[in-house]
């Protein structure tokens, strides 16, 4: 099995880089998705991340064998984070390495919208307000294979 | 035929778990969710919704055995 | 003035994205172009990098303006090498934060397609077979106009 | 009228020097280009070469004045 893809735990960026250093790969891209303090015009304070783990994982090493085989790519990393996030805090993060760089952006963009659109995670903003929602966004609900 | 049924984000909320033990289940998926869904009042359409059965996404149509564990998953908020 | 783009030095990429940190910013995507031990067929042993860097300076400043004020993005950094660098050293760092991850990815896929156009900068590269060689590609020729 | 040009990469090694001074230099920096491939016979055309003056790229027809620094740049290969 490979190391997991959710993590409850900060998100060590700088060791996952380190993780993607290949002497064939002239490009590297990253993404990096922050808990930011907006939404929809309301300040958001915190939220928390709950997933299906089990099908997180599968659907994960599902879409990163799709991604090796559909774009020239040396080596791909990610991490999604699940429980409580403070403002700033690195909610996922991916990382392509590829010996140009077109592929990289290309599989970098198409692995998070990928993430976004088929992973069960969800997020629970918590609003200055007071108030607390769980986000069960309308685009997100299409079921578009890969 | 007995299973287990998960629920997540505003869905356990709604039924107050996150997951129990539907007993005499229906034979499909589809038709587990109408039960559940009629006793929960979800608020989810089936149209919204996608079915997992272990850890594997699955259709509504999918034949239920005893012992699966099933999980509805509403419009998903990652990333 | 500005910070300087060029860098005689190793570039601290982890004090560059620091730099990135913003609240209402939740993407950001970095660009890395690593020194790679292949070109055009050919293995690659090392390479410098020479520039104007005058001229450098002052279009770099032009293509963070223009970018600025084209993509919705909240924050812009960027160093590129000159000087003697090794296989797996970064030859140029990119990095974007935006609110979104659309307009994060288009600026700063836009903004190293126009330093790799516009920048007065040229590598020379040492090859296996001993032989030194200035790049001067074909492509880089075209002064596409921003 | 004297001005300074610089040369970079494949062309300073023709040339054998980062920069030169050129007395007697001519009005446009196209024919300033021209008279320095002659020299150097540099193997770059026109076409394939953008200059600058000062800090700023200009067009081939830009009149030059006394005391510029002049810069002509060959294909670039940054990034």
């Amino acid at each position: 099995m490979t190391v997991e893809f959710l993590s409850p735990v900060r998100i060590d960026t700088v060791a996952l880089r380190r993780s993607l250093e290949r002497r064939e790969a002239g490009a590297v891209v990253v993404f990096e998705g922050m808990v930011r303090n907006h939404h929809a015009g309301r300040s958001v304070l915190r939220l928390e991340y709950s997933a299906h783990s089990m099908v997180a994982e599968a659907i994960w090493r599902d879409l990163q064998a799709y991604a090796r085989a559909e774009f020239q790519v040396s080596a791909i990393r990610a991490r999604h984070r699940v429980g409580e996030l403070g403002i700033g805090d690195c909610a996922v993060w991916i990382g392509v390495a590829a010996a140009h760089r077109a592929p990289a952006f290309a599989a970098c963009q198409w692995l998070i919208d990928a993430i976004k659109r088929e992973l069960p995670i969800w997020k629970r903003e918590h609003y200055a307000d007071g108030t607390v929602e769980w986000r069960h966004d309308a685009s997100a609900a299409l079921n578009v294979a890969i | 035929m007995r299973v287990t049924v998960l629920y997540f984000a505003r869905m356990a909320e709604i039924a107050g778990c996150a997951n129990e033990i539907v007993e005499k289940a229906p034979a499909s998926a589809s038709a587990l969710f109408d039960r559940v869904s009629d006793r929960h009042g979800f608020g989810f359409g089936r149209e919204s919704v996608r079915v997992a059965v272990g850890d594997r996404m699955v259709g509504w149509d999918t034949v239920l055995r005893d012992g699966d564990e099933v999980a509805f998953i509403p419009p998903v908020s990652g990333g």
